[in-house]
């Protein structure tokens, strides 16, 4: 039960609670949040993988940098959207 | 190669110049466009003279740098994209002040050429998942360009995408954890070494692919976002969107499943491709409302991909990779004349149900004209590259008797695009609605729409030349 | 002799901060409560920062925590101060809708 | 039993009672107050798995954006909301069972996947470090190795702002200026600037880089547009379209400049290669671009263009 394989369960688990709020959550807010959940378990397991070798691999961690930034900006957009439809309906 | 990085870098400029000055953005985009066709038509003359090239991207090896490729596969889908994007902006160009297309649509088109030619021509798993994003967000806010109507489509299917790019994602870090590779064909030696069950993260992949390109079990936000858009938008949807995961799909499923995994691939592919052209070809019947009909014919018509996959896993026969990306082809230049035709009728006569285009043969003859050309490909009628795809996927079948339930489906698939075409056609040759003595649309956006049904009517007479470069 | 006193400070620190989030959670209304966080949970900061710097030895790491304490303590009493202002406002208009 | 096992143990079970508090939250304000705190211990998390890059752009970008982005979004939303948007079409139960099927699955997975990677990029990319014109391992995959995946990436984030100032909601109610806020955000502008471009700077050599400077000097910018001490940013003004473009427009000038440079006739011609001894001032001209292009977008996908209603 070493660090690697503690932090790819919490991994895991987050996914899986990410998909529940995707699948459930009422409120688009809450949807988006889901979202932002699933993807910061899609880089715990990217960062953990990382962390296998003695210095980090610093190529994935690129590689999630760039992820983080995506999903900033696809965040961003869908809360606009939301936004926007929020004050349509009112 | 140098043709094909220009093709790629060249709508990337445009896009940029476009927002720099907002003004000369329309002639701006449309020039590159052109140039981008001439340097794609330059690249394949390269790769058909030369043979295929390897860039890595930065000059750095296989493993650490991205790697472009460039066969007879990527340069001919980059000549596809680059030929649709200079026939819809011309489209565009001819009408936009009539339509009311806002000037944001330039940069946003640029930048999703740019996106699919860096997508068909890269091989490394996570440029892709960056262009697949590109991709969305470019397709998402096109969408948005018709305004409120579009939000809740819009929403949708900006958050199913963003949730099919997760799962890729998810799908990619399982492969580097398992082997360390991004690169594909590298991937693919270092799986055949030392084989690991990497079964999970291959549905992942997949399954994020399939909810991006909409195919059947995971097409539901597609209708909705297609028909709300703009005719242009959802003819570069339609066309070209759905085609970028498609194309990933058949490079990871190609190149990287195990022998027992294929087998399992190609009956979900084939189901899935079954019930896509049945359900597509249903619900497109039943619809109600022109260009959702359309847009449920492009769920349908996937199905045929699917299934061309499905037995080119099964059979591993390479006739059937032939008959996927001439489907790819045909599909591409008939549905985006289709959109486009539909679009303009819908424009000039007011409108969004079926009972508009009552009597069109008589008020707008040219646009119905392409419609059924257009349809006719969609069909499969000989000589239209339709034809020829679907030709070159029923000719191996009929030795594989295993597979005889395929028959009946494709039949019963092509029956169905038929009737949902001829209910079209059928009701332009009633009398015509009453129309304003002095309605007289203009007949270039007309022209540019009937253009892609011609070349897509003579793709028969080229397909001696396109088959010997998809890998014959 | 430096490392239990590191370890004294640390304790005292962590007390601190306990004695913050049990203010939050127990006090009625709004200004208790921000009492409680700023105050509290700043000198439990300074505590643990004292502490740290005594177990480290290291003069310019411990320059730059008391930087970062200094920070903490300027931004939490400021937003303290806009939410009480805020809290005061919606009394009021509690209070004004409520006659 | 080490120390570290508690602390790893801990945040473990702590990030995953947060992602299960924001979930089950009744009101929506806990919610994205539960998903801030989330951020900041993914930052911790990060931090504890040795990457520190990560976890300053967790910090900055994670929780402190995507917060004030939530809150934004958050303010807009009507208090006399009828009952909630039709929940799930999916039963309560069902979504359960198939989510915690998944979990499992992944979890399964997750644990056969081998503790010593068979073959990974980083010897390859350590060999390689000397001549990539930087350092950092981070920045030379960044700006080196993966660089058109970063080009693309901050095309992402240009067409993010294209796409949000198509649906630009109206504003919500004008906003009070408090002079104390006024201030402070004034006394904070220039510490924000110089971390700025100190974490900017240190990028060549250790943590840091365009994006975490890019975040901290959007987060300057907000708290000044909130305070109203700022110029309403347009678009539409050239100057704000020139920088948000700076970032983009640098990678390619850089990359038809290297491509110029070492073309040689009949060789084939190698995108986004920087020739060596220009590959460590290119790169930092690419990333003074890009935190300029960033750190302007990310203030106005916070922002969006305000009219300033008070004075």
């Amino acid at each position: 039960m070493s660090l690697v394989h503690w932090y790819l369960l919490i991994a895991a688990a987050l996914w899986g609670i990410g998909c529940y709020g995707l699948i459930r959550g009422p409120e688009l807010l809450r949807r988006i949040i889901a979202l932002n959940l699933m993807g910061a378990a899609v880089f715990l397991v990217m960062v953990t993988l990382a962390a296998r070798t003695e210095p980090a691999d610093g190529v994935l961690h690129a590689l999630v940098l760039t992820g983080l930034v995506v999903a900033v900006s696809a965040t961003a957009f869908a809360l606009a959207l939301v936004a926007r439809t929020l004050s349509e309906q009112a | 190669m140098n043709f094909a990085l220009a093709a790629a870098l060249l709508p990337l400029l445009a896009a940029v110049l476009a927002l720099c000055w907002r003004r000369q953005a329309a002639w701006l985009v449309w020039l590159s466009t052109l140039f981008s066709l001439l340097l794609a038509l330059a690249a394949l003359w390269q790769v058909v003279t030369a043979g295929p090239t390897t860039m890595q991207l930065g000059g750095w090896q296989t493993g650490l740098a991205i790697r472009w490729q460039l066969n007879e596969l990527s340069a001919l889908l980059l000549l596809m994209t680059a030929l649709i994007h200079s026939l819809v902006a011309s489209y565009s160009l001819s009408q936009w002040r009539a339509a009311g297309l806002s000037a944001d649509f330039w940069p946003l088109s640029a930048l999703l050429q740019a996106a699919l030619s860096s997508l068909f021509l890269s091989v490394d798993l996570f440029n892709w998942y960056v262009t697949l994003e590109l991709l969305g967000l470019a397709a998402v806010a096109l969408v948005l360009l018709s305004g409120k109507k579009a939000l809740q489509a819009a929403m949708r299917y900006l958050l199913l995408s963003l949730a099919a790019s997760l799962c890729y994602l998810l799908g990619v870090a399982l492969l580097y954890g398992h082997y360390g590779w991004l690169d594909v064909p590298q991937l693919a030696v270092a799986i055949s070494e030392h084989p690991v069950d990497h079964r999970l993260a291959l549905w992942l992949i997949t399954a994020g692919l399939m909810l991006k390109a909409a195919l059947w079990p995971l097409h539901i936000w597609l209708p909705a976002a297609h028909a709300a858009a703009p005719a242009p938008v959802s003819a570069l949807l339609s066309a070209l969107v759905v085609k970028g995961p498609l194309f990933m799909l058949y490079m990871i499923w190609s190149q990287l499943a195990g022998p027992e995994l294929v087998v399992t691939g190609s009956w979900l592919f084939l189901l899935t491709g079954s019930m896509a052209l049945l359900a597509g070809g249903w619900s497109a019947l039943r619809t109600p409302y022109a260009k959702v009909m359309v847009a449920y014919s492009t769920v349908a018509q996937l199905g045929y991909g699917l299934l061309a996959l499905g037995l080119m896993l099964q059979l591993s026969d390479p006739v059937f990779t032939q008959a996927l990306f001439l489907f790819v082809l045909a599909h591409a230049l008939a549905k985006t004349s289709t959109f486009l035709a539909v679009g303009e009728m819908q424009l000039r006569l007011g409108g969004k149900r079926l009972s508009t285009f009552r009597g069109a043969s008589q008020t707008m003859p040219l646009a119905m004209f392409a419609v059924a050309v257009a349809g006719g490909s969609l069909i499969g009628l000989p000589p239209s590259g339709g034809f020829v795809a679907k030709w070159h996927l029923l000719l191996p079948l009929w030795q594989h008797s295993q597979l005889w339930w395929l028959l009946p489906v494709i039949l019963a698939g092509t029956l169905l695009s038929a009737a949902y075409i001829f209910r079209l056609v059928v009701l332009a040759f009633n009398r015509a609605k009453p129309v304003s003595p002095d309605f007289a649309p203009a007949l270039l956006p007309q022209w540019l729409a009937l253009l892609p049904a011609l070349l897509v009517w003579m793709l028969a007479f080229a397909s001696g030349a396109l088959l010997s470069w998809l890998g014959g | 002799m430096m490392a239990w006193l590191g370890g004294v400070l640390l304790m005292l620190g962590l007390l601190f901060f306990l004695a913050g989030s049990f203010g939050v959670l127990r006090f009625p209304d709004v200004f208790s409560r921000l009492h409680a966080v700023t105050k509290a949970d700043t000198l439990g900061l300074g505590f643990i920062v004292l502490g740290l710097g005594v177990l480290q030895q290291d003069w310019q790491r411990f320059l730059l925590m008391l930087l970062i304490w200094g920070l903490v303590m300027l931004s939490g009493t400021i937003s303290c101060q806009l939410l009480g202002q805020y809290g005061r406002d919606q009394t009021r208009d509690h209070e004004e809708s409520a006659e | 039993m080490s120390g570290d096992f508690w602390f790893d143990a801990l945040l473990g079970v702590l990030l995953l009672v947060l992602a299960l508090a924001t979930i089950q939250a009744r009101q929506l304000a806990a919610a994205v107050m539960l998903y801030v705190v989330f951020g900041l211990m993914l930052a911790l998390a990060w931090a504890r798995l040795g990457a520190a890059d990560l976890a300053l752009a967790e910090a900055a970008i994670g929780a402190g954006l995507t917060g004030a982005l939530l809150f934004s979004a958050l303010a807009r939303q009507p208090k006399s909301i009828t009952p909630p948007v039709r929940a799930g079409k999916m039963a309560p139960l069902a979504a359960l069972m198939l989510c915690i099927s998944m979990g499992t699955v992944l979890g399964w997975t997750l644990w056969q996947l081998p503790l010593q990677p068979a073959h990974s990029q980083l010897p390859a990319a350590l060999e390689q470090l000397g001549s990539s014109g930087t350092e950092h391992l981070v920045t030379a995959v960044l700006l080196n190795f993966r660089a058109w995946d970063t080009l693309l990436e901050l095309l992402v984030l240009l067409l993010a702002l294209l796409g949000t100032r198509l649906v630009a909601a109206p504003e919500p109610a004008a906003l009070q200026h408090w002079p104390l806020a006024r201030q402070w955000s004034i006394r904070l502008l220039p510490l924000l600037v110089l971390v700025a471009f100190f974490v900017l700077w240190r990028g060549a050599t250790a943590p840091g880089g365009a994006f975490q400077a890019g975040a901290l000097l959007a987060a300057a910018l907000v708290v000044l547009r909130l305070n109203g001490q700022l110029p309403m940013l347009s678009f539409g003004a050239w100057w704000v379209r020139a920088l948000i473009l700076a970032g983009v427009l640098a990678f390619l000038l850089a990359g038809l400049l290297s491509l110029w440079l070492n073309w040689q006739p009949e060789q084939a011609v190698q995108w986004l290669s920087w020739p060596l001894p220009l590959a460590k001032g290119l790169i930092l001209l690419i990333e003074l671009c890009a935190t300029l292009a960033i750190g302007l977008t990310l203030t106005l996908l916070v922002v969006g263009e305000r009219k300033e209603l008070t004075a």
